[in-house]
């Protein structure tokens, strides 16, 4: 029964093996020798007029959260979808009541205008 | 690369060369195109002279990305503190061209703003005459540059490759 | 067109016209310095010349001992097609020149340019800078006795 | 040092123009804290060495100031140091995308100074050399423009297109695109039967790869969203910035001087001059792709309209005799000399004169007094003014449309910064 997960094993330390090493190869085969103009900041060849740390609205934040609870929804959708057929209408059902709590949520969001850009 | 036995079928390269077969062949440029040289270099990325046939298709444009600064047009003093921080901000087996006359010398610009060649505060690898020069002769550039990453020389310091504009018999234009 | 244009000049401003000549059929007005924005205004305004586009504005140095500075205004009508230039003298002590970015909101890097080639500041302006020239760089590039080749360690090199 | 502060009080200065610069636009977060950013002069997207410094709200721009002088090679003190003939090579240096037309322009204004008439078939090929400037212009434009908006195929098939006529201009006036191929009184030789036929090729094919390209982007969603609505500029707004060429005729203003004032034998051409009235990115691109069509249109006339005949005037004074005479003839031999060394010497005088380039209004206004060099020579550049209308296009807008708009006005900075 184990045998059977040997390919998958290989394969994940050959993903990560590959990974790692290209990421690490030039770090160690290549020259270093920094110094602070290098290090100093890229702004098309110009001195950085102001510190870009500047505190960023609001806005951008809520979009950013709002995603990652749409995009869990999906995720949740993916194993419903992939057996739809056995589930059948109990499947059916329960992924309606579980889009529909949502779908609340969102409805919610979009009186409250926190999808609002400008 | 240094085959030693080929029937043995058994490489022996030093670390170095192998680096410096994979440099050579994945030379990503940083485009600094000024005035009318960045037009050819412009085709000399595009389909007809196609510079992805020597590994430096990808042209980036930000400094930390790149190896070859292509300095290409007439370097004004205005604008040559701009060339110089963005060699320095380039990581470091960096290699300069300078592509065209106006770069490699003030060009026919003999005026208060030109800065007459940026050898006076970048060093420079490969010189390339012309104005602006042919996309073939700024290939030629390329492949000069590789051969000396081949040869295994450091950059900025080896000696200086002039290359002249080619003298083509025109051939086509008839009468 | 051009007598129209001329007689109505003549009628407003009659003082503040110094010559008129006429060059490859192209008109050329001479103004006096103070009130070339009262003119431009009515040039502008006037509902049969409408000048409304300034094409050009360019300084030159005539290198003379006095009025040595001249700023050419270079007008266009876009409704009845026609070209006038106007031209005022400036004289090298007194090089302050009212400008006329009120009138054609273009004039504002034109005036620019002519500050910093020939030095002649513009009264008035919004924001009068260098525009071609590093701000360090304290000479007029475009004056007669300024070299081609520029003067050596006017303008700083980063170190090699 | 003395530098170094002088360089604080520079910025300085240049952020107080930023400050004070008007805007409509008015800060919508509490915290009212603006972000400075540099699209400074080694950027991708500026089409040359343009710094543009931006004053952010979050994302929207606030203010904006072009800063320009990083491409300054000092031409109109060149200008004055050289002869007429001597300052040809350096015309097509000016905007490098339309050399051609750059060429034919200052000749255009030393010859109404110097009063020579160029014979027909002359003029008849400085209109194709126009025609073909604008087309690589708007070619290398396109291509651009739809790359900073996201379609980089259409940058390689306007790149295709261009080595077409690059091959043209190598043919006719024997280098790639810095040609200085017209000279003071005609044409530096004849334009050869390959070169015509050549040209008839090119233009032949042209249409069927123009479609290609509208194709891909006119009806395209993702590039009407990034180009529909932004950068709109008033017309009022747009006469009073002195915009002039595409610009202008994309706001509804019917003017090109090519029509209101003939030069060449524009005259004896039909052609449709667009107009578009909403003034944003997307007429513009209406605008120059339907210009593109026109230019074909006009080769083709000129073409089959070409007389044969000499190229250059015959004015032994002011015309540089034909090279192999010189080594023949006395005559010529002297004249060559004269005119190489002393410059035609054109009566005193100023003239000012412009023609539809395909950035907008190219002038020469030379000034002279009756020596073989002019006394002063300006340069009234196209991209210099667009520029200028920067800051209003930008005002409002997201600092992603900053790569489109600066993509529609097709600046370059070789004119701009003389």
């Amino acid at each position: 029964m184990l045998i059977d997960y040997i390919p998958i094993g290989i394969m994940i330390v050959f993903g990560v093996a590959f990974g790692v090493i290209m990421s690490k190869a030039s770090e160690w085969l290549g020259p270093k020798n920094p110094n602070d103009v290098k290090q100093s900041i890229y702004e098309s060849g110009m001195e950085p007029v102001r510190s870009a740390r500047e505190r960023m609205s609001i806005k951008y934040y809520m979009v950013a959260m709002l995603f990652i609870i749409f995009d869990i929804e999906v995720v949740f959708l993916y194993p419903w979808a992939v057996n739809f057929r056995q589930l059948g209408m109990f499947g059916f059902v329960e992924m309606f009541i579980f889009i529909a709590i949502l779908m609340i949520g969102f409805v919610y969001l979009l009186k409250k205008g926190a999808l609002k850009w400008d | 690369m240094g085959l030693m036995k080929t029937d043995e079928a058994f490489i022996t390269t030093k670390l170095d060369e192998m680096i410096g077969w994979a440099r050579k062949n994945s030379l990503w440029p940083m485009p600094m195109g000024i005035s009318c040289c960045a037009i050819e270099m412009m085709s000399f990325a595009g389909p007809r002279y196609d510079c992805a046939r020597f590994g430096s298709e990808a042209f980036r444009f930000s400094p930390r990305q790149s190896d070859l600064m292509i300095v290409a047009g007439t370097v004004t003093y205005k604008m040559s503190h701009v060339v110089r921080k963005i060699y320095d901000q380039m990581p470091d087996p960096k290699w300069v061209i300078a592509m065209g006359a106006c770069t490699s010398s003030g060009g026919i610009y003999r005026t208060y703003s030109v800065v007459q060649g940026i050898d006076l505060f970048i060093p420079v690898d490969v010189y390339i005459a012309g104005c602006p020069p042919r996309p073939d002769n700024l290939i030629n550039g390329l492949i000069q540059i590789q051969k000396k990453i081949a040869r295994g020389e450091k950059p900025g310091q080896s000696e200086k490759v002039y290359i002249q504009e080619p003298s083509r018999i025109h051939e086509r234009q008839t009468a | 067109m051009k007598d129209k244009l001329l007689n109505k000049l003549n009628t407003q401003f009659k003082d503040s016209i110094e010559s008129v000549s006429e060059f490859r059929n192209e008109l050329t007005l001479y103004i006096k310095k103070d009130d070339i924005v009262k003119v431009c205004q009515f040039l502008r305004d006037d509902a049969e010349l409408r000048f409304d586009s300034l094409r050009d504005v360019c300084g030159a140095d005539q290198f003379t001992p006095n009025n040595r500075f001249e700023v050419i205004y270079n007008l266009y009508s876009l409704k009845n097609k026609f070209r006038l230039r106007l031209k005022i003298r400036v004289d090298e002590n007194d090089i302050h020149v009212p400008t006329v970015t009120s009138v054609w909101q273009t004039a504002n890097f034109e005036e620019r340019e002519v500050y910093d080639m020939f030095g002649i500041i513009f009264d008035g302006h919004p924001d009068l800078r260098r525009i071609y020239m590093p701000e360090e760089f304290e000479y007029h590039p475009l004056r007669k006795d300024f070299p081609v080749m520029g003067i050596p360690g006017s303008l700083p090199l980063p170190r090699k | 040092m003395a530098i170094g502060s002088k360089q604080q009080e520079a910025r300085q200065k240049i952020l107080t123009a930023l400050e004070n610069q008007y805007t409509t636009v008015t800060f919508d977060d509490p915290l009212e804290n603006d972000m400075v950013l540099n699209m400074g002069p080694q950027h991708p997207a500026t089409h040359g060495v343009l710094r543009l410094l931006v004053r952010l709200d979050g994302e929207t721009i606030v203010a904006a100031v072009p800063d320009l002088g990083y491409l300054h090679r000092g031409y109109e003190k060149l200008a004055e140091n050289m002869n007429y003939h001597e300052f040809i090579p350096h015309t097509d240096r000016l905007d490098y995308l339309s050399p051609l037309a750059n060429n034919v322009a200052y000749v255009l204004a030393v010859e109404k100074l110097a009063g020579i008439e160029v014979p027909i078939r002359a003029q008849y090929i400085r209109v194709i050399c126009c025609e073909l400037a604008r087309l690589a212009s708007h070619l290398v434009w396109l291509g651009t423009m739809a790359m900073d908006v996201g379609a980089v195929t259409v940058l390689l098939w306007g790149f295709r297109e261009r080595e077409k006529i690059q091959d043209i201009w190598d043919i006719f006036t024997g280098v790639r695109f810095t040609t200085s191929f017209t000279r003071v009184g005609g044409l530096a030789n004849d334009m050869s039967p390959e070169a015509i036929a050549a040209t008839k090729i090119f233009i032949d094919e042209l249409p069927a790869s123009l479609d290609e390209c509208e194709n891909v982007l006119a009806r395209n969603r993702i590039f009407i969203d990034r180009c529909e609505g932004i950068g709109y500029v008033s017309k009022e707004d747009s006469i009073a910035m002195g915009l002039t060429g595409p610009l202008l005729r994309a706001v509804g203003v019917d003017h090109d001087l090519r029509r209101d004032e003939p030069y060449l034998v524009y005259d004896q051409l039909d052609f449709h001059i667009p107009v578009y009235t909403d003034g944003d990115v997307l007429a513009r691109f209406y605008v120059r792709m339907t210009e593109l069509r026109e230019s074909i249109k006009i080769i083709h006339q000129a073409l089959e309209k070409m007389p044969s005949g000499p190229v250059n005037a015959h004015e032994p004074k002011k015309v540089l005799p034909k090279k192999e005479r010189t080594y023949g003839k006395m005559e010529e031999l002297i004249h060559d000399f004269m005119i190489v060394n002393f410059g035609i010497n054109p009566p005193v005088g100023e003239v000012y004169h412009a023609i539809e380039a395909s950035k907008g209004e190219l002038g020469f206004y030379i000034q002279s007094r009756g020596d073989g060099y002019p006394w002063r020579l300006k340069i009234r550049s196209p991209s210099f003014v667009n520029i200028q209308s920067l800051p209003m296009m930008l005002r409002g807008g997201l600092i992603s449309d900053v790569v489109a708009v600066i993509g529609s006005l097709d600046p370059v900075m070789g004119e701009a910064d003389k």
